[in-house]
């Protein structure tokens, strides 16, 4: 039972990660309606660049830093992509965001190196046994992983608070509310697609600490954005708490299926079991967990 | 400019409705092909042949089966690598099992068994619907993937999990060098590639294309939605998976999983789409480009000479790759193929602006 | 919008006219071709870059120190892979007619790239040295005539970290009863030491479950929770690039002992137990060869390429593991070539020739002594039928800071291999329909 | 107008006790009325009556919670779209419901994918008896085309043509499915008095030639008046009216609905 | 014989005698078909765009198709001698129809497709027609309104049954019904058809056409077979056509020349003639059939130049550079490259390389590209237009011809084109010129009589056998004919130099601005115009210049606009004062109407040429404010709108002056 529990939660922490980099997702979704799939990418660039700027300055310098870069990384991307592209097809802004992600695969690793780098922020990394007087054997988590579940919920609180509470935050709920009707009370799109771009890039940078403790800080990181899309299908695009949840759900999910039903089947079946969840689940709910629903009309 | 078209009326339905009813497109077809047929296998270098024009005439394929889907049926599929996956192993199993199918009939049945496959992995499209339905057709890309890495039965039990297409034949006549690959292969795409336009241009296509634009207009006019979606799956895996076997047994020769992996349907994808939904010509267009853009980058610094690692080489390449991805798409979001159409409708008004 | 399109057609045009004149290039007649396969991008890039340096640095020495293989230069160019198979293929067609007698030798230094290269070299002639992977049973050279599995493969591989857990439990007698797992690279690669591991679980009696990681391997927590639950005896490595380090953390975070983990050789590298930092502690690996820069060969290198500018690595990696291993591994393609020569005369050789060569590799202590590479490699020696030559590896642990050996060279037991070569080998050749070559009436 | 030619027969359509709702909010309260064959029926009422519920229901869009739908003398609770559809009703739509991507010829050609039965493999090789039902099902919609005086706009696609022609090419789609009952649904809406002298003109004609029975909803009362035979007036989802358009335009509930007295 | 020009026919010309021999044995038009049937029997006869395709039907068919009709006809009571009124559009049934009705003896009358009820019914009863073959409801429904009057008028067929349904009329049949009584006829009586055939001789009426007379009610011209065969003979021999000819035929049926282009040269060579779609597809239409052979008057050649310069203007530099630059060559070149004249290497490869670039895909777009022949003719045209289309390699020629010659006159040979002349005679056609100036011709094609009509007919035909045109012309060194004017407009200034309105006012419509100009000066102090510009080229002008209007007569009066008019007065003065008989009647003062010249109220004919006297009384005020001092005048006249509605359309014009220039002799060109 202890060890039930132990893959709960190791999936839950899991799904943490997931979820930090669906958020990134979920908010360029939401305010601009673009699938954007260079998010991993981002992650990958935001990690890359505070690690090798951490080599130069002090860690808190080096993370302002790396803030600027994704701003201005933002500002790039909204000038040269997204302008260029407004009123587009969802599909073709899509296809753009896989060039950016190329480009910034790139770029990155052309200004940064392709070599593992070994990121240390000072994240504890000792397993500790928990809950010893419930469990026989106690559950062994990761501090790592709890401290990456802390980092998540304060990024979503403070997500949270930025949408709920500034004007910012307001005008662009009120973007993915309504796109004409937040450009006709006078909010630029063009700002909203900044902000909302540099918001998911310190997303990406917060995901890329987390990631890049955990792994290093090297090329396979961008590919983490593959396990953020059946969180996201399962949350629905729309939603932070959506993405929080379905990556619980996600991360949960997988771990049991493969250590309670992979052996049985050879084991690593956790990838298709996550997209199978979100897959079944979307047959339920065609929108997603907290997503909009979708009614059709004649 | 080129286009020369007064004179060229139409009496019957059957010359309106041709594939090319301009004069000057079919010459411009007969040029290509005897290029493709003749000149080429003549010609070209082997490594013309076995590295740029089998892998561009099976991307191709697989784009069409992609695009029939996509472009065609409004269904964006991220699963294509998997069913050209599932054409791969099932061409496999037919040849080392009953090894007396002739070639052809192996390429068709692997087909057949994409098809079913696909229509399975089609089955949620009645209910999910854009970004949500790309998404969940990687849940097939992968549980594919999965499949044949495990499933031991498909490997014919071999130890690492890679097999070998065996010696191949057609009616006696042995499919051993570049040209007769080529050839082989040719003569499929052209065959398949002539077939999708038959689809698209009649009742099918329409259908698709009705489920596109508007599926409940579709559906009150009579299309059944359900029917329409899966043969679109079923036609378009069909492609993928003659395109997957061509792949597995005349390109790569000996695979695993890997070679049918996400990183395929991404790339059709952008075939697709950078060379133009909803049209035959882009698949082709698409395929050209996106393999051969990466080949010239990563062969154009050694051709003038500038001596670059290949790590820079690479990372450049990925750079351009991208930057050209978003440079079109802001260009022609719809893709070569609409460019094609623009520049013909200029050459066919040529001196006249519009 | 309109004049976008224009510029892109120019563009393309303009690319496509390049790469027609980038074909026609010439190459000087009297060298040696050898293309090089690599990864120098990708998940895999932190381990491809040091093996494709070491490779490049041997090369350079030759035609600096020596010029060139008994005054033959070595001409090599670098292809990228991105240890994608199809781009693979393609390197090695785009490079395999380049050169005055084309290409001498290739090494695609992927389980993938190889199998599909497999079928392609007997067309065309070209000998595949695969030091230390490729296919197991391509060990038998009478029906895999033109690959070279050097030094072992992932059997003896197995076999020889097998070997080693027998030897720290007091004999393959005490295995019985104890549970062993392997954590694989769920490719090719990492599948090929399975059917011996088992044949050996079935033998000796010990309990083996096999655990896939998949591409590229980041996602390993499950399987780990599955090894604190099962807490097996041992822990085999059969990762690749990011799986290997990935693997020794989470193992650090299950409080899987590492010193009970021991990887293949290809996963005992710098960048697999850097990034885990002290988690790496006592982790043990195979390696087919030795660490450090102390040889004379590295002397050399250093004089005769790095003082010159013309060195492909940083000064601090030469030495590592895996740029040993390119080292080794170039070294034995151009000690084939030499051998070949011998034969053929000094002059730029093709594929077939080189092959000859290789079967008829004889590298001696002394010769080994005489190059440099003393302590860095055990001799080995080719026939016809063999086509890997010697199989044996040594054990060694990180300590924080360096690899240090835990134990002497071991020999992969080629009584228990052989046979399962032969029957996987018989088995392809059916497959195939391949005749098997005799090589008793060969020379 | 209506006393020549064709002549109006027997109940084609009978819809009884309809009730609709969705979550909660009645759309249709217990609505009964018949179509009979051949003649035009218009389907009136206030904004929110519940008349393109109606044809909804009609052609199985929506499903009621109640009542029967007589068609042919079938009566089915519940169909759908598609069976509605192959039994013989087409439908226009008040927001333009073409295929954009299509040409008008194409757009008109699906109109006739009911009638076409090659299968796929047929299809693909457009040979034979495939590419003789092309050629066939062409040479009808051209038909349709030349009735519609769109022949200038064959081969544009329907996204780049003016309001008005589009509306005309989603009639021609819906008569290329040669109905038995047409359902248009605010055929003239947005139109201006020329293109709506032309569909009217093209409404009366399709019925006349081709005898199709025509449900409508329009709100130019006008127009409703000059061309349809008999009226049903429906507020709130109720039916308050039902009779020739003399008999509908006297009616008190009527005039009610229309000034807007409060219930 | 002074003064007399002819072509002897009996010198073989091009030598297609191949027709001459075919036909030996046929007089009328039916034997021809029953020939054409036998010896193109599966070639295309005729084609119309209709139902999305070329639908196109044999010779055999047509002789199918004709038979039927015939019988029809026949069963509905037609006999020999009747008139049958042929009213609409070009389409192929309504020209089996006139041979249907030739096939029986009647005389098939072809009436303008858009002429009002009352114009219609003029016709229908001075003809005496008994039935009329209608294409479609509108015209129908004219023939409705008219029948009450006209009693004579027995039976209505109509082609398109479209809108018909509720016309209930006993007297109202469809094509398909008429031609389904001709098969039962013929069911019973399979002969018929080439026994009607067989009474018909080549001096039988074979139609009836009525000229839209610049002034009067129309005259009926009666034309023989042997009129309008023998003729039609004679230029193909001539122009050396044959079967494999693609015709479009788009002009009015009522018209002379569509009836011997698109019926007698199409039977008497068997080509194939395609008919349009509709009025307003012609230029797609044209398009897609790609003729071989053409002809349109000059005001459709002027159109579609207009157009393409138009269409230039937009295009991007470079093709706006290299379409100047090898028009210019082709000006150079390309008429002497036509005409078969030595060019110099360079120059043809410069123009290859222009046919490359520019001239092949312009007469691609507009339909040119397989032209062999084409006819400009009716009017005078304008030299840059006619050098236009000779640059681009088209063969367009001047032809010179009348409804009571049957057409042709005078034909430009190949070799020897000029935008001045109409060429020598045609073959088997005498020429002279009358003291007065006037041009009078003999030939085969000289028409029977004007119908009921005997002084009009004594009026034109002399006792001696010619016929009067009403043209004055001469003859130049050349041997070709330069037309000047109408004889009877030709008039003097109050000074007594020469005044020929015509050919100012052609001068003055060669600019691609000015659509239509009226010139008054006869008997006055000097020469006046009104000016109608041309909307679509001025309107085009005035946006590049950001010139703001509202509508026609805002632009038309707008002061811009008079400057550039008066630029090109001025430009015609300057011509005029080079040569000394005309050097006096130099343009001084003119005006810009506020209105289109316009057929439905009857200032200009349905051949759209300029009624100048009805012009004259109309715009009375205004005639007299030109030759006044006034500088402006006020008009008011009666218009009727397209609806047939009457309305009052008033305006204040300027009135500008032009600078006149003194004679000035060319210097010959040494």
């Amino acid at each position: 039972m202890g060890f039930f529990f132990e893959v709960l939660f190791g999936g839950f922490l899991a799904g943490v990660l997931y979820a930090l980099v669906a958020l990134g997702f979920v908010l360029i979704f939401k305010a601009s309606g673009v699938f954007n799939f260079a998010q991993g990418a981002m992650v990958l660039f935001a990690a890359l660049s505070l690690v090798r700027l951490m080599e130069w300055m002090p860690i808190p310098i080096a993370m302002l830093a790396s803030v600027a870069i994704m701003i201005v990384f933002a500002l790039v991307v909204e000038r040269l992509v997204l302008r260029p592209l407004v009123n587009q097809e969802g599909i073709i802004l899509f296809m753009a965001t896989i060039g950016v992600s190329y480009f910034i695969d790139g770029f990155g690793q052309t200004v940064w190196g392709s070599d593992v780098y070994k990121l240390d922020v000072g994240l504890p990394n000792e397993p500790v046994i928990i809950l010893e007087s419930l469990f026989e054997g106690g559950i062994l988590v990761n501090q790592f992983d709890l401290v990456a579940a802390v980092i998540a919920g304060l990024l979503v609180t403070v997500l949270a608070i930025f949408f709920q509470k500034t004007r910012i935050g307001r005008a662009l709920r009120a973007v993915a509310d309504d796109h004409q009707a937040a450009q006709s009370v006078g909010i630029p799109l063009r700002d909203i697609w900044v902000i909302v771009w540099s918001t998911s890039g310190i997303v990406a940078l917060v995901a890329g600490i987390v990631w890049g403790s955990a792994l290093g800080v090297q090329f396979s990181i961008s590919l983490v954005a593959l396990k953020a899309l059946p969180v996201l299908i399962l949350g629905g695009f729309t939603s932070v708490p959506g993405a929080i949840v379905g990556g619980l759900i996600i991360g949960a999910g997988e771990k049991l299926a493969e250590v309670y039903i992979g052996p049985t089947f050879g084991g690593g079946i956790e990838n298709w079991f996550a997209y199978m969840l979100a897959l079944l689940f979307l047959l339920v709910r065609p929108q997603g967990l907290f997503g909009e629903r979708i009614i059709e009309r004649v | 400019m080129l286009y020369r078209e007064a004179g060229q009326f139409k009496t019957t339905y059957g010359d309106d409705q041709a594939v090319f009813p301009i004069r000057q497109d079919r010459w411009g077809m007969a040029i290509i092909l005897a290029i493709a047929y003749v000149a080429l296998p003549w010609l070209a270098t082997d490594y013309f042949i076995t590295s740029i024009m089998i892998p561009f005439l099976i991307y191709a394929l697989a784009a069409i089966g992609l695009n029939l889907l996509t472009g065609y049926c409004g269904q964006v599929s991220l699963g294509t690598g998997g069913f050209m996956a599932v054409g791969a192993y099932a061409a496999y199993n037919l040849a080392i099992r009953v090894p007396e199918l002739n070639l052809i009939v192996i390429f068709i049945l692997a087909g057949g068994a994409a098809a079913m496959v696909g229509v399975v992995f089609g089955v949620p499209s009645l209910r999910i619907k854009g970004f949500y339905l790309a998404v969940a057709t990687l849940a097939a890309q992968f549980f594919l993937d999965w499949a044949f890495a495990r499933i031991k039965w498909f490997t014919n039990y071999t130890p690492s999990g890679s097999v070998a297409a065996p010696p191949l034949d057609i009616f006696g006549f042995a499919i051993n060098t570049p040209d007769r690959r080529y050839f082989l292969i040719l003569a499929i795409v052209t065959v398949m590639a002539l077939a999708a336009k038959n689809l698209v241009r009649g009742r099918v296509g329409r259908s698709w294309m009705a489920i596109r634009d508007m599926d409940i207009a579709a559906e009150i006019i009579g299309i059944r939605p359900l029917r329409a979606k899966l043969s679109a799956f079923a036609v378009s895996s069909f492609f993928a998976g003659v395109a997957g076997a061509l792949w597995a047994f005349l390109h790569l020769g000996a695979w695993e999983p890997l070679a049918f992996d996400i990183n395929r349907s991404f790339l059709l994808l952008f075939m697709v789409i950078i060379g133009g939904l909803g049209s035959i010509l882009g698949c082709f267009l698409g395929a050209a480009f996106i393999l051969m853009v990466p080949l010239a980058l990563n062969q154009i610094p050694t051709a003038l000479g500038m001596p670059l690692s290949t790590a820079m080489i690479s990372h450049l390449e990925f750079m351009i790759f991208g930057a050209m991805i978003v440079f079109f798409l802001i260009a022609e979001p719809h893709g070569l193929a609409r460019l094609w159409a623009l520049a013909k409708e200029k050459l066919r008004l040529w001196p006249f602006p519009h | 919008m309109r004049k976008h399109w224009r510029i892109a057609t120019l563009g393309v045009l303009g690319a496509a006219a390049m790469m027609v004149a980038g074909l026609g290039e010439a190459m000087a007649q009297n060298e040696q071709f050898m293309p090089r396969l690599t990864y120098r991008t990708g998940p895999y890039a932190p381990n491809g870059v040091p093996f494709a340096n070491g490779y490049a640095d041997y090369l350079n020495l030759i035609n600096e120190r020596d010029g060139g293989i008994n005054g033959v230069k070595v001409a090599f160019e670098e292809c990228e892979t991105g240890y994608d198979t199809a781009r693979g293929v393609e390197c090695y067609d785009r490079l395999k007619g380049k050169g005055a007698a084309g290409a001498a030798v290739v090494d695609p230094l992927s389980t993938g790239i190889t199998f599909a290269l497999t079928e392609k070299a007997p067309g065309d002639k070209i000998p595949l040295i695969t030091m230390g992977y490729g296919r197991s049973e391509s060990q038998d050279g009478s029906v895999f005539g033109w690959n070279f599995p050097l030094l072992g493969t992932y059997w003896a591989a197995a076999d020889i970290i097998m070997n080693y857990v027998a030897q720290k439990e007091g004999g393959y007698g005490k295995l019985k009863g104890k549970k062993i797992s392997l954590v694989y690279h769920d490719s090719p690669y990492g599948k090929e030491p399975i059917p011996l591991l088992e044949e050996l679980a079935k033998r000796h009696g010990f309990a083996f479950t096999a655990m896939p990681v998949t591409h590229p391997g980041v996602e390993q927590k499950a399987t780990w929770l599955q090894i604190r639950q099962n807490r097996p005896d041992y822990v085999l490595l059969w990762g690749w690039g990011v799986m290997n380090s990935t693997s020794i953390k989470e193992a650090a975070a299950v409080n899987y002992p590492r010193n009970k983990m021991i990887g293949v050789w290809w996963s005992g590298a710098e960048p697999d137990v850097t990034p885990a930092g002290d988690g790496s502690k006592g982790y043990l690996a195979a390696n087919l060869q030795a660490v450090g820069d102390q040889f004379s060969v590295h002397r050399d290198i250093y004089k005769s390429v790095y003082d010159k500018g013309k060195g492909a690595a940083k000064k601090e990696e030469v030495g590592q593991v895996l740029y040993n291993r390119g080292l080794v591994n170039a070294f034995l393609a151009t000690e084939a070539i030499r051998t070949a020569q011998a034969k053929f005369g000094n002059k730029p050789l093709n594929g077939e020739q080189v092959r000859w060569g290789i079967e008829h590799l004889d590298i001696t202590a002394a010769r080994i002594k005489e190059a440099g590479f003393e302590g860095l490699v055990y001799p080995i020696k080719l026939s016809c039928q063999d086509h890997m030559g010697s199989a044996r590896a040594r054990i060694q642990q990180w300590d924080g800071t360096k690899w240090s050996f835990v134990s002497d060279w071991i020999e992969a037991d080629r009584k228990l291999l052989d046979p399962m070569v032969a029957a996987a080998a018989k088995k392809y050749a059916e497959e195939k329909k391949i005749t098997p070559r005799d090589c008793s009436k060969e020379m | 107008m209506t006393a020549s030619g064709r002549k109006i027969g027997g109940t084609l359509l009978k819809v009884d006790n309809i009730s609709l709702s969705f979550g909660g909010v009645r759309a249709l309260n217990d609505v009964s009325f018949d179509i009979k064959a051949h003649e035009i029926r218009a389907i009136i009422g206030p904004n929110g009556a519940g008349k393109s519920s109606m044809l909804n229901v009609i052609n199985g869009f929506y499903h009621p919670q109640q009542g029967t739908i007589t068609f042919k003398d079938i009566a089915r609770t519940d169909i759908g779209p598609y069976d509605a559809a192959s039994r013989g009703i087409a439908r226009t739509f008040q927001n333009i419901a073409l295929f954009r991507g299509m040409s008008t010829l194409d757009n008109i050609m699906t109109g006739r994918l009911l009638k076409m039965k090659r299968n796929l493999f047929w299809q693909a090789l457009y040979f034979g008896p495939a590419r003789r039902e092309e050629m066939e099902h062409r040479a009808v919609v051209e038909r349709i085309i030349d009735f519609l005086e769109i022949q200038s706009i064959r081969k544009v696609p329907v996204g780049r043509l003016p309001y008005g022609l589009q509306k005309r090419v989603e009639l021609g789609r819906a008569l290329a499915m040669e109905p038995d009952l047409l359902l248009l649904d605010e055929p003239m809406a947005g139109m201006n008095v020329e293109e709506k002298e032309d569909m009217c003109r093209f409404i009366l004609d399709v019925n006349d030639e081709f005898g199709t029975t025509i449900a409508l909803i329009e709100h130019d009362m006008g127009v409703v008046m000059d061309i349809s035979d008999r009226v049903v007036v429906l507020d709130y989802g109720r039916k308050i009216a039902d009779g020739t358009p003399d008999e509908v335009r006297g009616n008190q509930a009527v005039i009610d609905a229309y000034l807007g007295v409060s219930h | 014989m002074d003064g007399i020009q002819r072509t002897n026919v009996s010198t073989p010309v091009i030598g297609n005698s191949r027709a001459r021999a075919r036909l030996k044995d046929c007089d009328t038009f039916p034997k021809v078909l029953i020939a054409n049937a036998r010896d193109f029997a599966g070639r295309p006869a005729s084609r119309e765009k209709d139902l999305g395709i070329w639908q196109t039907w044999t010779w055999a068919q047509v002789l199918d198709e004709t038979k039927r009709l015939a019988a029809g006809l026949s069963a509905l009571g037609a006999t020999r001698g009747d008139k049958i009124a042929i009213v609409g559009d070009n389409r192929p049934r309504l020209y089996w129809t006139m041979c249907a009705a030739q096939a029986l003896g009647c005389t098939p009358v072809p009436v303008y497709q858009d002429a009002v009820a009352a114009e219609m019914g003029f016709v229908i009863d001075n003809a005496g027609a008994r039935f009329a073959i209608a294409e479609d409801q509108e015209q129908v429904d004219k023939l409705l309104q008219i029948k009450d009057a006209h009693p004579g008028l027995e039976t209505i067929v109509y082609e398109d049954g479209r809108g018909m349904r509720h016309y209930t009329q006993p007297f109202l049949l469809s094509f398909e019904k008429v031609q389904e009584m001709g098969r039962d006829l013929l069911a019973r009586d399979p002969g018929f058809f080439e026994r009607e055939v067989a009474g018909g001789k080549g001096s039988d009426v074979a139609v009836m056409l009525y000229t839209s007379g610049t002034t009067g009610q129309p005259k009926g011209v009666v034309l023989s077979h042997a009129n309008v065969l023998v003729t039609a003979l004679n230029s193909i021999e001539l122009e050396n056509l044959t079967e494999n000819e693609e015709t479009l035929a788009y002009l009015p049926m009522a018209w002379v020349g569509d009836h011997i282009f698109s019926l007698g040269q199409a039977y008497v060579a068997g080509f194939c003639v395609g008919c349009p779609e509709s009025g307003a597809t012609v230029m797609t239409d044209l398009r897609e059939l790609g003729p071989t052979y053409f002809f349109a008057p000059p005001r459709i050649w002027e159109n579609i130049l207009t157009t393409v310069m138009i269409r230039m203007e937009d295009a991007g530099w470079i093709k706006r550079w290299l379409f100047r630059k090898f028009m210019a060559h082709a000006k150079r070149i390309g008429p002497a490259l036509l005409d078969k004249k030595p060019v110099g290497l360079v120059d043809r490869l410069l123009y290859w390389l222009g046919d490359l670039l520019i001239y092949a895909p312009l007469r691609n777009t507009l339909g040119f590209s397989r032209i062999r022949l084409a006819y400009t003719a009716g009017e005078a045209i304008g030299p840059d237009i006619f050098d236009f289309y000779r640059s681009l390699g088209v063969n367009v020629k001047q032809l010179y011809g009348m409804t009571e010659a049957a057409v042709f006159i005078c034909i430009q040979p190949d070799g020897q084109v000029k935008p001045d002349t109409v060429g020598p005679p045609a073959p088997e056609v005498e020429v002279k010129i009358a003291e007065s100036g006037e041009v009078l011709f003999k030939s085969p094609g000289v028409f029977l009589a004007y119908y009921k009509n005997d002084k009009a007919t004594a009026e034109t035909k002399t006792d001696d056998g010619w016929v009067k045109t009403g043209d004055a012309g001469f003859f130049g060194a050349d041997g070709h004919l330069r037309i000047i004017d109408r004889a009877k407009d030709v008039g003097k200034l109050a000074d007594g130099s020469l005044f020929a309105p015509k050919y100012l006012e052609n001068k003055l419509k060669f600019f691609p601005h000015i659509k239509e100009a009226v010139a008054f000066g006869a008997g006055r102090d000097y020469a006046a115009a009104f000016i109608n510009i041309d909307l679509a080229a001025v309107g085009n002008w005035a946006e590049r210049r950001g010139i703001v209007y509202g509508g026609y007569a805002e632009l038309a009066a707008h002061p811009e606009v008079y400057k550039l008019i008066r630029d090109c007065i001025e430009q015609v003065n300057r011509d005029l004062s080079t040569e000394s008989t005309l050097t006096g009647s130099q343009i001084k003062r003119f005006l810009v109407l506020h209105k289109e010249l316009d057929a439905d109220d009857g200032e200009l004919t349905r051949t759209r040429k300029v009624r100048r006297g009805f012009v004259e009384s109309r715009y009375q005020s205004l005639v007299e404010a030109l030759f006044s001092d006034a500088r402006r005048a006020h008009v008011e006249t009666e218009v009727v709108f397209e609806d047939g509605r009457k309305g009052r359309l008033q305006a204040d014009l300027a009135i500008a002056e032009a600078d006149r220039y003194p004679h000035q002799p060319l210097k010959k060109a040494s």
